[in-house]
């Protein structure tokens, strides 16, 4: 499925860089403030966790994972909202 | 912050030795000041009186005869022994030492008598008058004694001095022939305290090593002689297999500590390095020489 | 504790203060005299901002009680300049941009005034040696040595400084 | 001695790149520049303050009473007496603003303020010390970040699990796909240590605080917009009652810009007693309780071809973020951006997190974080040119930044002159002929920014700004918040005033580092000034020029195609140099023709649209000869030879003095420089044990100037003397790579991990043959 417009930030509402999920969870890593960590493990995630998977390995892999997360969400509430 | 204290100023040795004996323990001896003013900052001594011989020119002397050999004023600074034309010719390692140690300003202050007396391990002075076969002379009110240099250190910062006594002269006999001393400290920057410092004396008779002494600096509470690297070169004819030898007697013999600096076992290894060093150094020296 | 009188003569002026005999010189020269161009670094006598000239000779004044000083003649950066003419190795450390922050230029300044004094056509490295005991954190001290050797080599006399 | 070439010179001026004393030189050598250690006001009290000596502990109680029955002690301050208020230089992230100055509940750091006392001496108030009792209860500590991060470690903000304060996460390009198509990758490992500011004026400040509630502050800093601003928050007080003078600094590089333990406890005090107080800190406050180069833990992944083309590249760094936040938070960027330079890579992610522990707070300090990230990276890409074969200087002249480099989302490349810094490298290389055995070069590249497009300060004022007011003599003041800290910022913006209104530098007089009289200023850090402040100068001189020439033209009768301009103070026409007129005779009509007004000119710079990070780069390539005892593993400096691309040089004399300057610094860095820790105390607070170039260990210094025309820059120049700290450590240790080939991983490299990788090399040889 996809979305008629970019993703938005589901806790601040800021629109990533280029709109995509990725980025949208670049984007929560970096704020990486409370409201936007309460969010994350709300999703039944570990922040921290994912945080230091991204620090100790090679590769994207938490960020891939939350983007994944936010796309689904990002559909759900398009979903709601029809 | 320094304690406060009375100041005393005596006008000569022997008055000096006098107000020494009045307040024995609650008294220091200052000259030059420039290891005890940083300790007494650190509150690590706080005197009631200080006596400051620095002005006693009675004390200020630097001669040296063949039969007797050096002897140097309890107020004389390194940078008169530094600057000497004798000490170059005769003394030549003493010279070395001298133009390394601290910075120009500590040496035109600072005395060689109070840097013995003050007992730092890692002080220069040590090792080479002890290779070179030193002494110093201890006045008090009682008389004067005579104590060789590698008799002088029991602990880290002691001396055998009684609270009475002060340092009123360093003695060095005379360089014997075919003989040459070589001291070299590691140390990072260039005129910094060693890590770890060799002082090795080489005597050739012939083509053998009639004696030794090395002696080490920063390698154990004291400076110490390395007396089994000593053995190894006294009666041996000197090569590079010798050296290597003595160094690695030295540092099996020594017992260096670990700081922030190096390791315990980088420490020997230094040790085993400069050992070798000094002692191809002082023998190449002691072939030519007189 | 009792003060004591002590008599200074700085630059070539005479001084007369009372002291707490523990008082060091750099102390009785910057809190007491209050000449503040002599600076302190540390209190280990390793940066040498507090260097001073006495009786000719370099000297950390923070490892000299003042009262070791009585009778000598001291000399601060103060004392180099006389009637608005700079010395030599002052116009040197103008032409050479030889001090950044300027803390530690005072020491600096009589570490290298004493140093040239005893030392004639000194060599880089005598140069080098001859300001061990000052620490700069600025300038890399290469300035600082292009400054003294120039001094050295003449290119600098009383009259046109 | 030196050797000093310059490459591409540009058009002559009258002031600029001439050479021209410091305008405080007078001061500074003849012992009158007066510094904060330096002021005494009269009714003055001395303050001293009680530190903690735990890692970690929460405050029970504080009992003063007998410190305040001490004869001569006026007052004694705790958390308490405070607002309590939780300050950070990152004002726009309140999470990052994390620190008390005197902490109400707990220490996290063994040298944290903990109580300040003001006595009538400081000797009475350091024994008023002794008598304060402060009842602790010791909690568990932390030290390092990868034990701090794990499961269980104890929380040293609350609210922060796992003690991670902050991530940072930088990605351009297609980095996934670089890797796909490289044909050689390599991993590594490093750390990287701290390193003391060991500005030679320690940190202290004068406070005086007066009935009519108007605060003035004497402190040595770099920033007095910034202290001003920081001190309104924390007192609860209008910045405007808050004056902060910064008469002359005794150093700073980058540790001097945030409030420190003097500051901040001096103004308590002094406002509890309405007299002025003054602390100065000791050499060892300044090492334990001030802030240090932040320690960082790399990990780098490279990616690239057979024939050395740079595709991709992920590093992840935990930096040792020490007990608070402080400027770390842009270091923590700043290296993950300064990793990927001087190259261009198809991609390129960066991770970085900072983590909290119980030992000092690191911060800023000259290079920002890109020390490291290059002691790190030009080790790296010294390592993958061998492992292929490649020669090194031309891998990475392929892959270098050109004019007009993109960094997608980050920079654009305006100018760039480290193709030239190659040939120049490689002349110096060619020129040392065959080198004796224990000798060896390393070389290494870099970049660093002129100043930051960063306003986590959230200040409503231009970044930088500047007022030239004429007087009727012709003399010049010129008003900027731009702060002198040695680095000679002063005298930069004398010439590029003189040089705009065709002056003589001794016609300006500069006025800095005070708040009432100078316009704001973010100040002195990220090599932000000579561009900054410098256009603001710049700016603020044509505008006081332009009123003038208006005069000269109206008066001149000349057909308007014509040109009017000033050089050496003779206003003219350009084409018919000789008629003209004296300035100062100018300045006078125009005076009368405003009415007696002075002519002013005002001038602000705000960087737009120029990326994330600056507005311009400057580029460099160095070389370092060293000497290695291969027994004792002593490093000795030999030569060196930096070449280097500032735009167009202003400063002459101070250029050079930054160049070497920071030469000494990164040395320091890579070799001696070291800061051990045990349980959380630092093991060398003082200058006998913590080791720093002397003037016998400084190598000489050969510089050759490649200069560029930065277009953003005034008259084209850009940053110059905080980024050459960036590529030394990494050339010494390419150094001891290229001859000896030992890899160090870590920083400063002591002389015995060289004889310790000597011995593995060795074992590792003669194992290979078995």
């Amino acid at each position: 499925m996809s979305l008629s417009g970019p993703i938005i930030c589901p806790v601040c509402g800021k629109k990533a860089k280029t709109g995509s999920a990725i980025d949208c969870a670049r984007h929560m890593f970096g704020t990486g403030d409370q409201p936007h960590r309460k969010w994350v493990e709300a999703q039944g995630l570990s922040f921290i966790d994912l945080l230091i998977e991204q620090a100790t390995t090679p590769g994207n892999s938490s960020y891939v994972l939350l983007g994944e997360i936010i796309q689904k969400d990002a559909e759900k509430r398009e979903a709601e909202k029809k | 912050m320094i304690s406060d204290f009375t100041y005393l100023k005596p006008g000569s040795m022997k008055e000096a030795l006098q107000m020494l004996k009045e307040h024995e323990d609650e008294c220091k001896v200052i000259c030059g000041g420039q290891s005890l003013l940083v300790i007494m900052r650190q509150g690590l001594v706080s005197p009631e009186y200080v006596i400051d011989i620095k002005r006693l020119e009675d004390a200020n002397y630097l001669t040296y005869d063949a039969k007797d050999g050096l002897k140097i004023g309890a107020t004389c600074t390194h940078r008169t022994i530094e600057h000497s034309a004798m000490i170059k010719e005769k003394y030549p390692a003493l010279e070395a030492m001298e133009e390394k140690l601290a910075s120009i300003q500590v040496r035109n202050w600072g005395t060689i008598a109070g840097n013995l007396a003050h007992g730092d391990p890692a002080g220069d002075p040590a090792p080479v008058l002890i290779a070179m076969g030193g002494s110093v002379k201890l006045g008090s009110t009682k008389g004067e004694r005579v104590i060789p240099l590698d008799e002088f250190y029991p602990d880290l910062f002691e001396t055998v001095m009684d609270h009475d006594e002060l340092i009123v002269e360093v003695q060095v006999p005379p360089r014997p022939a075919k003989s040459a001393t070589k001291y070299q400290k590691f140390n990072l920057l260039e005129s910094d305290m060693g890590l770890i410092g060799v002082a090795v004396t080489v005597t050739m008779d012939g083509d053998k090593c009639k004696d030794a002494r090395v002696v080490l600096g920063s390698a154990a509470p004291t400076v110490i002689r390395a007396k089994e690297a000593e053995q190894v070169l006294i009666g041996a004819t000197l090569d590079d297999t010798v050296f290597e030898k003595a160094g690695e007697a030295a540092a099996a013999e020594c017992e260096p500590v670990a700081d922030i600096h190096a390791s315990e076992e980088y420490r020997r290894h230094l040790i085993k390095v400069l050992t070798k060093r000094m002692a191809k150094a002082a023998w190449e020296q002691a072939k030519i020489s007189g | 504790m009792e003060k004591m009188l002590l008599h200074l003569n700085v630059n070539d002026q005479d001084y007369e203060i009372y002291i707490n005999p523990k008082t060091l010189l750099v102390e009785a020269i910057r809190d007491h005299i209050e000449l503040t161009g002599t600076k302190r670094g540390c209190d280990t006598v390793s940066c040498g901002a507090c260097t001073v000239i006495v009786d000719g000779i370099a000297v950390k004044a923070c490892s000299v009680l003042a009262v070791q000083a009585e009778g000598t003649k001291i000399m601060t950066s103060e004392g180099l300049e006389k009637n608005g003419k700079l010395a030599p190795i002052q116009k040197a450390f103008l032409d050479e941009g030889a001090f950044q922050c300027g803390f530690c230029t005072s020491g600096m300044l009589m570490s290298s005034v004493a140093f040239l004094n005893e030392s004639k056509n000194p060599t880089e490295k005598e140069i080098r040696d001859g300001i061990e005991g000052n620490i700069c954190r600025c300038t890399g001290y290469n300035s600082i040595v292009r400054a003294i050797d120039a001094v050295a080599k003449g290119k600098y006399t009383e009259d046109n400084a | 001695m030196n050797k000093y070439t310059v490459i591409n010179p540009h058009e002559p001026f009258r002031v600029i790149n001439t050479h021209v004393h410091n305008v405080d030189g007078w001061a500074k050598i003849t012992g009158r520049a007066t510094y904060t250690f330096d002021v005494k006001l009269p009714g003055m009290l001395y303050g001293k303050i009680l530190r903690s000596p735990h890692p970690h502990a929460k405050i029970r109680g504080i009992d003063f009473t007998k410190a305040l029955q001490l004869d001569g002690v006026k007052a004694v301050v705790t958390g308490k007496d405070t607002l309590g208020v939780k300050q950070g230089i990152w004002r726009r992230y309140k999470d990052l603003c994390d620190e008390q100055i005197l902490p109400v509940e707990k220490v996290r750091y063994i040298g944290e303020p903990v109580a300040a006392v003001a006595a009538t001496t400081e000797e009475i108030a350091e024994k008023a010390l002794d008598l304060i009792e402060v009842d602790y209860e010791v909690l568990p500590a932390v030290f390092e970040p990868l034990d701090a991060i794990k499961k269980g470690a104890p929380e040293i903000h609350d609210g922060f699990e796992r003690n991670i304060s902050v991530t940072r996460h930088i990605e351009w390009g297609e980095v996934e796909e670089g890797f796909e198509e490289s044909e050689y990758i390599r991993e590594d490992w490093f750390r990287c240590g701290g390193q003391a500011h060991m500005c030679m004026e320690t940190r202290c400040a004068v406070s005086s605080y007066t009935p009519d509630k108007k605060l003035t502050i004497y402190s040595s800093n770099q920033s007095p917009y910034y202290m001003q601003g920081l001190m309104a928050g924390v007192l609860n007080m209008r910045e405007g009652d808050i004056r902060v003078l910064s008469p002359y600094v005794g150093g700073g590089f980058g540790g001097k810009f945030e409030l420190d333990g003097a500051i901040f406890c001096s103004a308590i005090l002094s406002m509890k007693l309405y007299k002025p107080v003054k602390i100065v800190y000791t050499r060892e406050e300044d090492f334990i309780a001030t802030k240090r180069r932040t320690p960082m833990f790399y990990y780098t992944r490279t990616g690239v071809k057979k024939d050395g083309t740079f595709c991709a590249r992920e590093a992840k760094v935990f930096t040792n973020g020490g007990a608070y936040t402080g400027m770390g938070a842009t270091a923590l960027y700043l290296t993950g951006f300064f990793h990927s330079f001087p190259y261009i890579w198809k991609g390129y992610r960066y991770d970085g997190y900072r983590v909290y522990t119980n030992t000092l707070p690191s911060t800023s300090m000259r290079g920002f974080g890109a020390p490291q990230a290059m002691w790190c990276s030009e080790q790296q890409i010294e390592w993958i040119a061998a492992d292929l074969g490649l020669d090194p200087i031309e891998m990475r002249r392929k892959n270098s930044h050109k004019e007009g480099t993109i960094l997608p989302g980050q920079a654009t490349i305006a100018s760039c002159g480290i193709d030239q810094c190659y040939d120049e490298i490689t002349k110096w290389i060619k020129g040392k002929g065959k080198l004796p055995a224990n000798r060896s070069i390393g070389i290494s590249a870099c970049g660093f920014m002129s100043g930051g497009i960063f306003n986590w300060f959230d200040s409503p004022y231009s970044f930088s700004s500047a007022v030239v007011t004429i007087n009727q003599d012709g003399t010049v003041e010129l008003h900027v918040g731009a702060q002198d800290i040695g680095q000679g910022s002063n005298t930069t913006m004398a010439i590029i005033c003189a040089e705009t209104l065709g002056v003589k530098v001794e016609d300006i007089k500069v006025h800095s580092g005070d708040t009432d009289n100078c316009p704001p200023d973010l100040g002195a850090w990220g090599s932000r000034q000579t561009l900054m402040s410098g256009n603001a100068v710049k700016m603020a001189s044509e505008q006081a020029k332009k009123q003038l020439l208006e005069f000269a033209y109206a008066q001149s009768g000349l057909n308007i195609v014509y040109d009017l301009d000033i050089k050496d103070r003779w206003v003219h026409a350009i084409a018919r140099p000789e008629r003209g007129e004296d300035f100062v005779a100018l300045v006078r009509k125009a005076l009368r023709g405003k009415d007696g007004q002075k002519i002013v000119g005002r001038g602000y710079y705000t960087p737009h649209r120029k990326g994330m990070i600056s507005p311009a780069y400057s580029y460099m390539l160095q070389g370092v000869e060293v000497e290695v005892d291969e027994e004792t593993g002593k490093i000795t400096l030999m030569d060196s030879m930096t070449a280097h691309d500032c735009g167009q040089p202003i400063n002459h004399l101070g250029l050079i003095g930054q160049l070497e300057g920071a030469f000494s610094m990164a040395a320091g860095y890579g070799y001696l420089e070291y800061m051990p820790y045990e349980d959380g105390k630092l093991m060398n607070p003082n200058l006998v044990d913590y080791k720093m170039i002397r003037a016998p260990e400084m190598p000489p210094a050969n510089i050759a100037e490649i200069d560029t025309y930065e277009p953003e820059g005034p008259y084209g120049a850009k940053e110059a003397g905080e980024g050459l700290t960036n590529p030394t450590a990494a050339a010494i240790g390419n150094a001891l790579f290229h001859r000896f080939g030992i890899q160090m991983k870590e920083c400063p490299v002591r002389p015995e991990m060289v004889v310790n990788a000597l011995r593995e090399k060795k074992a590792k040889e003669q194992a290979e043959k078995k």
